[in-house]
């Protein structure tokens, strides 16, 4: 019977072979029908297999730069599933749907598996041998590295080999980065990264921060979500007001979701603080002259948000001490973006939450390992270098530029400019497609690395050094690590220093041991010891720096938003998706048939619609409209979506690659191409939100796919199926 | 003693009632007319049973036999499987329901009915045969056949009435 | 024999499953009955799918891709419902059962959305158990349907008749014909359990292949089974823990406690508290007026409406 | 208005008549012989697809888990109640205007029951295990569920063909020998001879003949009722919403009637056309059929209205809400169509004139099963379109060409069943329509002498 071939071959290859099959011939796709497969018995199986028990490793999760501490399942060889590391002071043993897809960014099938110099299949000596040959003509100032946010040792190494070179050229870029914020937590609390104590607030107003879905550490933030939700806390149970103009997941579950006019977050901000002080609140002196004009009838009439509804807000505040206020991507993507941020901030100090809530956190005690986080600054540096011919060879890792560049920075065309551009990917991305010389990578479940979260749970001065260990071999036996091949530049380059160390573990293993001390290992003796409990924890804890900068006094300089453009009537939302997030997940395949929690789409892009304006414009669900804005034009569906400013229109980042994959590849619309190039005006930050669009009706309809039925989140007053209840008709007391 | 088989046709039924009245009252020696007297028609009489005397008719004995036999069967086959070898708990209903257990009883019921009736019928009316070596496809037409078995002896009388009730044909033949 | 043993053990034979022995299963019972039980506090839940992802990594569900989801063919075991608030004005239940569009372009948004996990409600007296011709779904001693794929024939009667929709039937031979685990991602599949064939039914199980493991172990070691023995993988990554998982006949279970102080009951189909008027507790079980008797207790969502 | 059947036909002139339907077929049988047999292919076509691929292909969904596999089984399962209801309960109340046309409603109870019993094949997901189903001994000990409606459906089909097909031969033995007599040598000849068993009409087969045969229909009228009935009970005893419905056992045996007694009017015509049966199956045999059928038809509509009323005044909203769903949402078109065809167009059968009216009838007759397979689907379908749980209604769900390739085909392997019956089963009762001569023949001597001996 055929059903049944697929199970007996294949269970008996996952079971009997798979592991180690892997492991000897470093093919997993071979079968036994070609006789091509080398097969092991299982009365001597190799020693980390015990047949038909899982084992478990301690890692690291690389899906997002949360760093969360994971466990990986392994089960005769083969990693099988992820679950949180209980340990870890970041997520406490907790997964988000992310994390759990690592597992298919290890065992995606279109991975890139063995070097490629233009398009051929080369050997690694080759590969090394012809970035030596283009390094030989370029000067240190001519040889360029882009990567994404980068720590712990393969940061160390990358100094070093920059250092080696003699080039400064290092690029830190994300396409979605909290750049912003950290430049306005430096100025205003002093700290660029603080910890924010959701489970100690008892209101939390956050305005456009998606601390549930994309922001920061989500997994983190949820947990404390839940405390900060318990009725049986001594704080009593919190409230949450989420004010943004498109409804995120965090919107979603607020006690309060307000739509506030894009753009404009700072001004209610303000707006609060003089409310604040008209109640009696005690505000400091610099935030209440900052607000001062900032009447509640001004405000009103600027945010949109009704001065019964600011009342409230500011009566909540008031009352419920401590309070948390948050500014997330949505307020911050404007081109005032860090005025509102610092206003909002300066609500924060006037509420007296630094100290409270906004807690400053450690730096770790080894400079050289903590996180080097980027911005979208570093790519218009690097473009710009790029335009003027300025690099002979440039390096990409983890960051993909030729996706998820705004189309004004013609960022395609100039790296063509490059005179040798080499990626190091693990799939065949947009930015690796475009490249020379692609070598090929690791997952994170086959790589050495250490890494240092940038934002850091836990309490006081605590930070950590997390391990990332293989779990298990190597699917491909021509992939290497990032620290591997900066290890094999670094040879090139200073063979007396790096030929000791045969790979990137045996560099990590003695750098580890050599600050054995210092990493916490005083009491082991025997270096293996150390080592074994290094790895099997996973988690290095560490005492932190506490360095606070003093907060400087702030008064931001809002301007009311500009008038819409007649031509351009609507404002572009581009939403962070927590599981695609910037598009490098959009080839895992349970990220992409996971619905999006707030419109039920799977499988592709859409742009959200509200009903009043879908009634004006005289779209009905499912219409593809043209999204146009001055800098380009894309074709999506069109979902009616009651969560989102009647004068915007919401589109998630991540989709319409044009490579990376079957998965990811053709899947939905690329945002990024029609953003225009409008930066915030202090941190020369993507505005991500100043994009103004029109959207045109074309006559295609198509039924959109998605999990939502034709009752569209309706329960037609079924009694009992999701039920809601005012917080005053339950007794959360006796709740266990 | 060797039997002589007679065949008479007959155009139409009261023609051969008369005749069949005659063979009762003739009182023929070697010739019974209660078992050797066979009446084929194309259709169904019910007064043939008013003519050649009332034979009972033992099919719904096999009826009676034949749903008890299928009902109890069903019963304790559902029954017992579902308690003795299938114990295969539902939940919020017990091991052996007995309402939905009825339904299957009731069909095999009939069904036992059925089959069984036909067995009867099949016995009782001595299905399959060979036919009879005096046959005439006339009988499937339209035509009373009157067949009787006789003693060689009894056979010119027997021939001499049906002759005078205007039989059609007759056709004999030694029997064994 | 069999006559005799259906006549003397009659009165077992007859007695039903759970509404005579309050859902304790009372054969085959070790160490003392189980009964598997979750509560799901939507006031914790966000919605964010971690526990959908988790089913699939563990379950070996696979992923149909975007033709066969628009059919409705999607295997996700585990589905976050996401509804809105239904506006103020009175609308009788007819009429919204009639013009549910209507309410739709007025939906509510002022307090978000809100989201319901929805699972196999693993009922006590499950209408999808009675209904199958071959007896692939059944009940077991632990409180759970199972469902036996190598038995079932595809006939979908338990999907017709299960109120909350939550079985899903393989329309086609992912493993092979339709490929949902192209090579090498099939290398990810759980070995514990099996990669369903076309024309079978499958639905969440409370990840039996651990609930099963972990019995096995309570019982070689002569103890009872204890909360932070098993998790079922959905509970194992909520981010916010709003899923609580464990044996409800074991009073020091966290899902008994919450039960309790719930007061909710397994076997009935209207509990005491409701209609109430000083009714202050939020758990409750969905459908659980046709008699199903769920085993998934769901706590209300909480809102503060002076905001 | 035609005549009635005539008291003075001559018998051999039936025999004739009848056996001149089992003669070597002509041409055109041919044609229509290929194209049921095309069709038919069709049909097998789309299930070695559904069968290979997997039943995706028919895009039913999760939880749209029936579609028009369920429908059409129902339907071709009601299309065999009428066979028992000419034969077996007319029987029993000696109508014997019944005669000359039962045996080929019986013919149709068989073919039918055998079409339906296709689609319990074609629905299953894994038709390679159907014999799960079966109640076997084996090592394992595992039997069949005997409490799910679907293998009382099973048992109950089994038993209702067995029966009918024993019924429909018991009922043609005396026929067989007619033609076995008749028809003069090759095969025909001796398939005849077995056929018949030996059959001579002697007075004892006669006798046992009349009570086996009267005892069998006593057992198949309650057998047929139970079958729809237990056909009814797949929804009756589920939970759902518009169909946990207490009516509808007998809706759904008034359904089959209806259904039945409208294909025997098609079939009814069709044979009269094509074997020039004018002498047997006279005008006045089908007013009596067109006048049942529309009582039925009443009562169908009857039933229908409480079935609407119950969810109307009942305090079900799951119930009302499938109902309005019907009427409104997207099966609304489908459904309006069968109120007007189960409802509305029969009230043509009132029209005195038209009841003997061919074409009318024949159109009329086609409409009402149409309109009763729209019954069927929108007893399926809406169900699952507009369940309890809001979230997973699914109104887009249509059927595949290959659904629909399936239901096309399974009326090819009808017509190529019936076709073949025709041929070989006289599709008229000889020796009934004797009897039937033969007792007006009396009747009529009787009122002669009655009028002659007056007073």
């Amino acid at each position: 019977m055929s059903e049944n071939g697929f199970n007996r071959r294949d269970f008996l290859k996952t079971l009997g072979w798979g592991g180690t099959a892997v492991a000897l011939s470093g093919c997993g796709n071979t079968s036994i029908e070609d006789g091509a497969e080398f097969v092991t018995s299982y009365s001597e199986p190799a020693d980390y297999v015990i047949p038909s028990i899982g084992v478990y490793y301690n890692s690291t999760c690389a899906q997002c730069d949360a760093g969360c501490n994971i466990t990986g399942r392994v089960r005769e060889g083969r990693v099988i599933k992820l679950e949180g590391n209980a340990a870890s002071a970041i997520n406490h043993g907790k997964t988000c749907g992310l994390g759990q897809a690592g597992v298919q960014a290890h065992y995606n099938p279109d991975r890139v598996t063995q070097p490629k110099l233009n398009g051929q299949t080369v050997t690694w000596e080759q590969a090394l041998a012809a970035i030596s040959e283009k390094l030989a003509g370029a000067s240190g100032a001519e040889v360029a590295f882009l990567t994404g946010g980068v720590s712990g040792h393969v940061r160390a190494l990358l100094d070093n080999y920059l250092a080696a070179l003699g080039s400064r050229e290092h690029f830190v870029y994300e396409a979605v980065s909290p750049a912003v914020e950290r430049a306005v937590n430096t100025k205003m609390y002093g700290t660029a990264m603080p910890r924010y104590r959701i489970d100690k607030a008892r209101a939390v107003v956050s305005f456009g921060a998606d601390f549930l879905g994309a922001w920061v550490s989500p997994v983190n933030f949820s947990q404390q979500y839940a405390k900060f939700r318990k009725g049986n806390r001594p704080e009593g149970r919190g409230v949450l007001v989420q004010i943004e103009p498109k409804m995120t997941l965090t919107g979603a579950n607020a006690d309060r979701w307000i739509a506030i006019r894009p753009g404009t977050e700072g001004i209610l901000a303000l707006g609060l603080i003089n409310a604040l002080g008209a109640a009696g609140v005690a505000v400091p002196g610099d935030a209440a002259a900052a607000a001062k004009d900032y009447t509640t009838e001004r405000v009103s009439a600027e945010t949109g948000v009704s001065a019964d509804q600011i009342g409230r807000l500011a009566t909540l505040l008031k009352e419920r001490t401590p309070s948390l206020v948050l500014a997330g991507s949505a307020a911050e993507g404007y081109a005032n973006g860090s005025q509102n941020a610092e206003a909002i901030a300066l609500l924060n100090r006037a509420l007296g939450n630094v100290g409270a809530t906004i807690e400053t956190s450690a730096s770790t005690p080894f400079p050289q390992l903590a996180p080097r986080v980027g911005n979208r600054a570093a790519l218009t540096a690097l473009n710009d270098g790029l335009a003027a011919g300025k690099y002979k060879v440039v390096f990409t890792c983890g960051t993909n530029p030729v996706y998820s560049a705004p189309a004004s920075l013609k960022f395609a065309d100039n790296y063509a400019k490059a005179g040798f551009k080499v990626a190091l990917a693990q799939y065949l991305d947009e930015t690796a497609q475009a490249a020379d010389l692609v070598l090929p990578l690791d997952s994170a479940m086959e790589a050495w690395a250490t890494s240092v979260p940038e934002y850091m749970g836990g309490e006081g001065n605590y930070t950590q050094l997390s391990v990332t260990q293989p779990l298990m071999e190597r699917l491909y036996a021509d992939t290497r690590s990032t620290g591997d091949i900066l290890l094999a530049l670094l040879k090139q380059r200073s063979p007396d220093e790096y030929s000791g160390f045969e790979d990137f573990y045996a560099y990590l293993r003695s750098a580890l041991l050599a600050n054995k001390t210092a990493l916490g290992g005083a009491g082991e003796a025997d270096d293996d010891v150390f080592w074994n409990v290094t790895l099997s924890q996973a988690i290095i804890p560490l005492q932190g720096v506490v360095s606070k900068s003093a907060p400087q006094s702030a008064a931001p300089a809002l301007s009311a938003p500009a008038a819409a453009d007649a031509s351009y009537p609507l404002r572009l939302i581009p939403s962070v998706s927590a599981s695609i997030r910037d598009g490098r997940h959009a080839n895992e395949p349970w990220l992409q048939e996971s619905p999006d929690p707030l419109t039920t789409i799977v499988w592709d892009s859409w742009v959200e619609i509200h009903p009043k304006k879908a009634a004006e414009l005289g779209i009905v669900e499912g219409d593809i409209v043209d999204v146009t804005s001055k800098s380009g034009t894309i074709q999506t569906q069109a979902y009616i979506f009651p969560g989102i400013h009647p004068d915007a229109v919401s589109m998630p980042l991540g989709y319409g690659h044009t490579a990376m994959g079957r998965y990811a590849k053709g899947t939905g619309a690329n945002v990024y191409s029609i953003l225009d190039a409008v930066y915030d005006k202090d941190t020369g930050e993507l505005a991500l939100n100043e994009t103004s669009v029109k959207i045109s009706k074309t006559d295609k309809r198509v039924i959109i796919v998605k999990e939502e039925g034709p009752a569209g989140g309706s329960q037609v007053n079924r009694a009992k199926i999701a039920v809601k209840v005012s917080a005053d008709k339950v007794d959360l007391s006796k709740e266990v | 003693m060797s039997k002589r088989h007679i065949l008479a046709l007959y155009n139409d039924f009261d023609e051969a009632e008369l005749a069949v009245q005659e063979l009762r009252t003739a009182q023929i020696k070697g010739f019974n007319v209660d078992d050797d007297l066979t009446v084929k028609s194309p259709i169904e009489h019910p007064e043939v049973e008013r003519m050649i005397g009332y034979k009972p008719i033992r099919v719904q004995w096999f009826t009676l036999i034949g749903a008890l036999t299928g009902g109890i069967l069903a019963f304790s086959l559902i029954a017992g499987s579902q308690a003795n070898f299938y114990s295969q708990m539902k939940g919020g209903k017990p091991i052996v329901p007995i309402p939905p257990d009825m339904v299957l009883t009731y069909e095999m019921f009939i069904l036992g009915g059925v089959y069984i009736t036909v067995l009867g019928f099949l016995i009782c009316a001595g299905l399959p045969a060979r036919r009879s070596p005096l046959y005439s496809a006339k009988v499937s037409e339209d035509q009373i056949g009157i067949l009787v078995r006789s003693d060689e002896s009894a056979a010119p009388a027997l021939k001499d009435i049906f002759t005078r009730h205007k039989a059609l044909e007759i056709q004999e033949e030694a029997g064994k | 024999m069999s006559v005799s043993n259906l006549l003397e053990n009659w009165s077992k034979y007859r007695h039903t499953h759970p509404l005579d022995d309050g859902g304790h299963a009372d054969w085959n019972a070790y160490p003392s009955p189980i009964k598997w039980a979750m509560s799901i506090d939507l006031d914790a839940c966000t919605g964010c799918n971690a526990c959908s992802v988790a089913c699939y990594a563990e379950n070996n569900l696979p992923v149909v891709g975007k033709d066969k989801y628009a059919h409705g063919q999607a295997m996700h075991w585990m589905r976050i419902e996401r509804y809105w608030g239904e506006p103020e004005k009175a609308i009788d239940e007819f009429d919204s059962a009639m013009n549910f569009q209507l309410v739709a372009q007025n939906f509510d948004v002022d307090q978000g959305a809100q989201f319901l996990p929805m699972l196999c409600q693993q009922c006590e007296a499950a209408p999808c158990e009675t209904v199958c011709p071959v007896g692939a779904t059944n009940h077991t001693e632990d409180g759970l349907n199972s469902q036996i794929y190598n038995r079932c024939i595809g006939s979908r009667y338990c999907s017709a008749n299960c109120p909350y929709k939550v079985r899903y039937f393989n329309w086609y031979s992912y493993p092979d014909q339709e490929h949902a685990w192209p090579e090498p991602l099939n290398q990810q599949l759980n070995p514990d359990l099996t990669v369903r064939t076309k024309g079978v039914m499958e639905k969440c199980t409370f990840c039996k292949q651990r609930t099963y493991t972990a019995r096995n172990d309570a019982k070689t070691e002569g103890r009872e089974i204890r909360d932070e023995d098993v998790q079922t993988a959905c509970q194992q990554a909520c981010p916010t823990g709003a899923i609580s998982f464990g044996n409800l006949f074991n009073p020091e279970s966290t899902v008994a406690k919450q039960w309790s102080a719930q007061q909710v009951d397994l076997v009935k189909e209207k509990q005491d508290k409701d209609g109430t008027p000083d009714n202050k507790l939020r758990g409750y079980r969905i459908l659980e007026e046709l008699r199903p008797f769920p085993s998934i207790m769901y706590l209300e969502r909480v809102r503060e409406s002076a905001v | 208005m035609g005549k009635d059947i005539r008291e003075d036909i001559a018998w051999a002139q039936i025999n004739k008549d009848v056996l001149a339907s089992v003669q070597s077929p002509r041409k055109l049988y041919w044609v229509i012989l290929f194209i049921a047999l095309a069709v038919f292919g069709v049909g097998i076509g789309c299930e070695v697809m559904n069968y290979r691929i997997g039943l995706g292909v028919s895009n039913m969904d999760n939880p749209h888990v029936w579609g028009l596999y369920i429908a059409t089984f129902i339907f071709w399962i009601g299309m065999s109640h009428s066979g028992t209801l000419l034969s077996a309960i007319l029987h029993l109340m000696h109508a014997d205007w019944r005669k000359p046309i039962y045996r080929f409603a019986e013919a149709m109870t068989t073919f039918s029951l055998m079409t339906a019993g296709l689609f319990v094949a074609v629905h299953l997901g894994r038709l390679w295990q159907i014999y799960y189903a079966l109640p076997y001994p084996n090592e394992r000990w595992t039997w069949p569920n005997f409490q799910s409606p679907l293998l009382w459906d099973a048992m109950a089909i089994f038993t209702y063909l067995s029966s009918s097909v024993i019924f429909l031969y018991i009922g043609s033995i005396p026929d067989l020998a007619i033609c076995r007599d008749n028809i003069q040598a090759g095969w025909r000849k001796k398939l005849y001879s077995i056929l018949s068993l030996g059959w001579e009409g002697t007075d004892r087969q006669w006798r046992n003949f009349r009570i086996t045969y009267m005892t069998v229909a006593c057992f198949l009228i309650p057998l047929a009722v139970s079958v729809h009935s237990i056909v009814a009970s797949d929804f009756a005893m589920s939970q759902q919403p518009g169909w946990h419905v207490t009516s509808f056992p007998p809706y759904f045996v008034a359904g089959a009637l209806y259904s039945g007694c409208a294909a025997i009017i098609t079939l009814f015509v069709i044979l009269r056309y094509v074997f020039k049966f004018e002498e047997y199956m006279t005008l006045p045999i089908l007013r009596k059929t067109v006048r049942l059928t529309f009582a039925i038809a009443m009562v169908w509509t009857y039933l229908n209205c409480i079935e609407f009323a119950s969810a109307w005044y009942g305090h079900s909203q799951a119930d009302k809400a499938v109902l309005i769903q019907k009427a409104t949402g997207p099966y609304a078109p489908f459904w309006w169509s069968m109120i007007f065809c189960g409802s509305v167009v029969p009230f043509a059968m009132m029209v005195k004139k038209w009841q003997v009216n061919i074409p009318i009838m024949f159109a009329v007759s086609l409409l009402l099963n149409l309109g009763m397979w729209l019954e069927r689907w929108m007893i399926v379908s809406p169900t699952f379109a507009h369940g309890y749980y809001p979230w997973s209604w699914d109104h887009d769900q249509w059927p595949s060409l290959v659904q629909w390739g399936i239901v096309f085909g399974s009326f090819g392997w009808f017509t190529l069943l019936f076709m073949v019956f025709c041929k070989i089963i006289p599709s008229v009762s000889m020796y009934e329509v004797k009897e039937m001569v033969y007792h007006r023949t009396l009747a009529k001597k009787k009122e002669e002498l009655g009028l002659e001996g007056g007073h």
